[in-house]
């Protein structure tokens, strides 16, 4: 497929094509970004080679998302910035449906620490050696992952627990 | 002798008249339910973590202890602010004596480090 | 317990329930449960242009022990539901609570897992202010309402 | 006093029990970045609620701060409180009715929120925008950029004491909403910009209130300056107070003027430009020292770029259509709808199913909000609802920031350091 890469970005896929050639599993473009898939093992050492040798220095966001397919379900996104040469590069990874999980990539930027915690809360992709991985917005007495497919728009009734509408002055002081 | 205190106690008999009146007033006049959770203390919404009487860090007994010096040095300073022009020199001189002799405990305090509450801070 | 009801429905119990409704109704401290975007249009409420307090609701505390009228302003969360109860239960009575803007009163335009269809589900709401977010007038209306139903109503004798 | 009785003993929680556990577990394991005085032997560290209803927290953030007398030894944030799942109802409503939602995600700046988001679809949908259109949203944009830095600056100033500060910038910004309000009919929370354009076209008195707006501001922004510039309380109170190092403040992730406070000028409107920000000229204000003083210099010199962005806008207006008139793409004008056959069946056909973008398309579009860089990841499956929509939300980042910020601080400063952080709960909790 033709694909129209900036300078830099040449770069960056020339230098992933050798040096992990069995982790990149396909590079495509889709409108004016490129997103680089890759196996889910290998992200860490992607990451910190992006880092190191192409100056992807800042971590924009960690993106989840669920493709609803029978095989290789969930979806991981990272969106890496380079200011130096002012590129901006996807790296996505598949994970399977049941147990979906994924090296944590907080040693190699801070910043992931929260965006993880949040794709954690939506989806339930468990990412291995995450500091402290705790649902970010919902309860942690809540047991469903609201963003995945099957989960109702409505929320399942019951299953957050309303306080009680009486005031508790019937209670005994 | 008598007359000069009536002013005082008129102003006393006024304040403790007025106070009881509004705490009679809000207690007979406003509605009194009290429940467990309005009596809970107010942690801005959550359950209060742990309870109140915990031991305060020793910052606050220090600078406690040295306002209670320099009010009592206020209070001698009081009676001889007065009349401190018929009261002549010799009164001037050990006033400033007596002033001076705080300074040095004063000195001594910020030496200590007592009034800085500053924690030295490494990286964040 | 005290004064109301040893005079029982006399002439002197109606004469002290105007005295003390006409003194609550114009001292109405609002309680500004501040959540989303009808948080910024209670600033505004309380601001220079819309000013309430010509209406005796200037003093907005954000402790729940000097405020009479708890307004809840923004989309009511299940996880916040919780911490508002708690704010509501340690309000003093009397109180009363408006519910400013479509998501406070029915959840709104937020039809999903996260929010509270409407915080009438766990509050007992006095006025209810349509709007998203509803002008500061509306909710100065709302206000006004409050201030009339505290004048009919008979609180004195309420709490015997 | 092993760590297991400490999390009993500390409280006793009434709702969501594995929460707050987990919570004051986490509060508890966290290393902390400072050295204590002396450990206190007891072990009777207090630990308080800066909790979600507090007026200091700008909206609902709930600070669990452990604290040694007036020092905050460490800080867990705990946010969630506004989260209504705004993900989840995009993939069920289709990109125009999604609109309004934009809206209420950074609800101090509405305007650059939609221009944000409808940006996003005409990339994926590759939709032209007439030039007339760019313009109004460049100005939209920055309107609500200065409406969005008024607000912080009244109500941090007025976390450090000065009630004052809150009604002027409230007059000022009651000026805005009377702009907006001829602009698109809503105080704030506006929805003007539409998928390919604008809704409607600036009137003539909007013009003519904006001009005067840009004309009186920038001598309210001097007043403000010469007050607070040199004002011994204000300086004492922010200067080294929350300070983000420059070597780690891209590690962290902080952005907007967090992140321009401390000396990198990553502005998207430089650095990717979108809709007409390459012709016009303006600076990116940065600071090296970055606590709390370097972010209000920077917010103050950002409210005087606007000015003069919209002064260039303005002059550079042309005259021209307001929404492109492709009707796959964007909504007909009214008089078309109501005149003609075509013009009627393609509003209902946009209503109806909408724009639907080429099918397995992603793409990622972020503009420069006054909080930072706001961004949306448009993934679409051919149909007229996105089939994930996930939302960058510079508060999001800057919360984290805030988290590692606060170690050390006095609680008194933690309230001016939330101020300084500027979160917007809204567009945090998504």
């Amino acid at each position: 497929m033709a694909l129209d890469l900036s300078e830099p970005l040449q770069k960056v896929i020339d230098g992933l094509a050798e040096d992990f050639s069995d982790a990149l599993i396909d590079v495509y473009q889709s409108s004016g970004d490129t997103f680089v898939r890759i196996k889910p093992e290998a992200n860490v050492e992607v990451c910190r080679y992006l880092k190191e040798e192409h100056h992807f220095i800042y971590l924009t966001d960690v993106i989840g998302a669920d493709r609803f397919t029978s095989e290789e379900r969930f979806e991981v996104i990272y969106n890496l910035v380079s200011l130096r040469d002012r590129e901006r590069l996807f790296v996505k990874a598949w994970l399977e449906e049941e147990s979906p999980e994924i090296a944590s990539i907080t040693e190699v930027w801070e910043s992931a620490n929260w965006f993880e915690r949040q794709t954690y809360d939506m989806f339930g992709i468990n990412f291995t050696n995450h500091p402290d991985l705790r649902r970010m917005y919902m309860p942690e007495d809540f047991e469903y992952y609201p963003l995945r497919k099957e989960f109702p728009l409505l929320g399942i009734p019951g299953s957050i627990e309303l306080p009680s509408s009486t005031p508790d002055s019937e209670h005994e002081i | 002798m008598f007359g000069q205190y009536i002013p005082i106690l008129i102003l006393g008999g006024v304040a403790v008249i007025l106070a009881g009146l509004f705490m009679a007033l809000s207690r007979f006049l406003g509605p009194y339910r009290p429940n467990s959770t309005k009596l809970q203390p107010y942690e801005s919404g959550m359950d209060p973590v742990g309870e109140a009487d915990e031991r305060y860090s020793v910052s606050f007994y220090l600078v406690a202890m040295s306002f209670i010096v320099f009010d009592i040095e206020v209070l001698f300073l009081y009676p001889w602010a007065v009349q401190y022009i018929s009261a002549g020199i010799g009164t001037l001189i050990s006033m400033i004596i007596f002033i001076l002799e705080l300074l040095v405990s004063l000195i001594y305090l910020i030496k200590k480090g007592t009034l800085d509450w500053e924690i030295n801070q490494f990286e964040n | 317990m005290g004064l109301e009801n040893s005079f029982g429905d006399s002439y002197l119990t109606t004469k002290i329930d105007t005295l003390v409704n006409w003194a609550r109704s114009n001292a109405v401290w609002p309680m500004p449960m501040g959540l989303a975007c009808c948080a910024i249009e209670m600033m505004a409420f309380a601001g220079p242009k819309y000013d309430s307090s010509r209406f005796g609701s200037e003093v907005f505390r954000f402790s729940p022990r000097q405020s009479d009228v708890m307004i809840v302003a923004g989309w009511v969360n299940y996880k916040m539901a919780h911490a508002i109860r708690r704010v509501w239960d340690q309000m003093p009575d009397p109180k009363w609570c408006i519910a400013m803007g479509a998501c406070a009163s029915t959840g709104g335009m937020h039809r999903c897992y996260g929010v509270v269809q409407g915080c009438d589900n766990f509050l007992p709401v006095d006025a209810y202010v349509s709007g998203c977010p509803p002008r500061p007038d509306a909710l100065m209306h709302a206000l006004l309402e409050i201030q009339d139903k505290i004048r009919t109503e008979h609180s004195v004798t309420l709490d015997s | 006093m092993s760590t297991e009785d400490i999390s009993k003993k500390k409280s006793t929680p009434t709702f969501f029990k594995e929460h707050q556990k987990a919570l004051y577990k986490a509060l508890e394991d966290k290393n902390t970045s400072i050295e204590f005085r002396e450990k206190d032997p007891l072990g009777t560290d207090m630990v308080l609620n800066l909790g979600p209803q507090h007026p200091a927290t700008h909206g609902v953030l709930r600070l669990a701060l452990q604290i040694d007398g007036e020092t905050i030894e460490k800080a867990k944030l705990d946010i969630g409180y506004l989260h209504r799942g705004v993900e989840k109802v995009a993939e069920n409503k289709t990109f125009q009715e999604f609109m309004p939602y934009t809206d209420r995600m950074d609800y101090l700046s509405p305007y650059s929120n939609n221009v944000a988001f409808c940006r996003a679809v005409e990339k994926i949908a590759n939709v032209e925008v007439p030039e007339r259109a760019n313009y109004i949203r460049m100005i939209g944009c920055e309107l609500a950029r200065i409406s969005s830095h008024l607000l912080w600056l009244g109500t941090m100033v007025q976390d450090a004491g000065a009630v004052s500060y809150f009604l002027w910038t409230f007059r000022e910004r009651e000026k805005l909403y009377d702009i907006f309000d001829q602009i698109g009919g809503h105080r704030f929370t506006i929805s003007h910009a539409r998928i390919g354009g604008v809704a409607n076209d600036l009137t003539d008195s909007a013009m003519a209130m904006i001009k005067e707006f840009v004309n009186t501001f920038p001598d309210e922004l001097d007043a403000w300056h010469k007050t607070l510039d040199r004002n011994r309380i204000f300086f004492d109170r922010n200067e080294g107070v929350g300070v983000l190092k420059t070597e780690n403040a891209l590690e962290k992730g902080a952005t907007g003027p967090t992140l321009r406070g401390s000396g990198y000028a990553y502005d998207v409107r430089k650095f990717k430009p979108y809709s007409k920000y390459d012709e016009v000229e303006f600076q990116v204000p940065t600071r090296l020292e970055g606590d709390n003083l370097a972010r209000y210099y920077v917010r103050m010199e950002e409210m005087q770029e606007s000015i003069r962005i919209i002064r260039q806008c303005l002059d550079k207006l042309p005259k021209g259509p307001v929404r492109t008139d492709n009707a796959k793409q964007a909504y007909p004008s009214k008089d078309e709808v109501y005149y003609s056959m075509e013009g009627m069946i393609h509003d209902f056909m946009m209503t109806d199913t909408g724009i639907c973008p080429p099918e397995g398309s992603e793409s990622f579009h972020s503009i420069e909000a006054p909080k930072g860089e706001l961004g949306f990841f448009i993934q679409s499956d051919g149909t007229g609802h996105p089939w994930r929509l996930a939302i960058k939300s510079p508060s999001f980042a800057n919360l984290q920031v805030l988290e590692k910020i606060l170690d050390g601080e006095m609680i008194a400063d933690s309230v001016l350091i939330i101020g300084g952080v500027d979160p917007v709960m809204g567009d945090s909790d998504k």
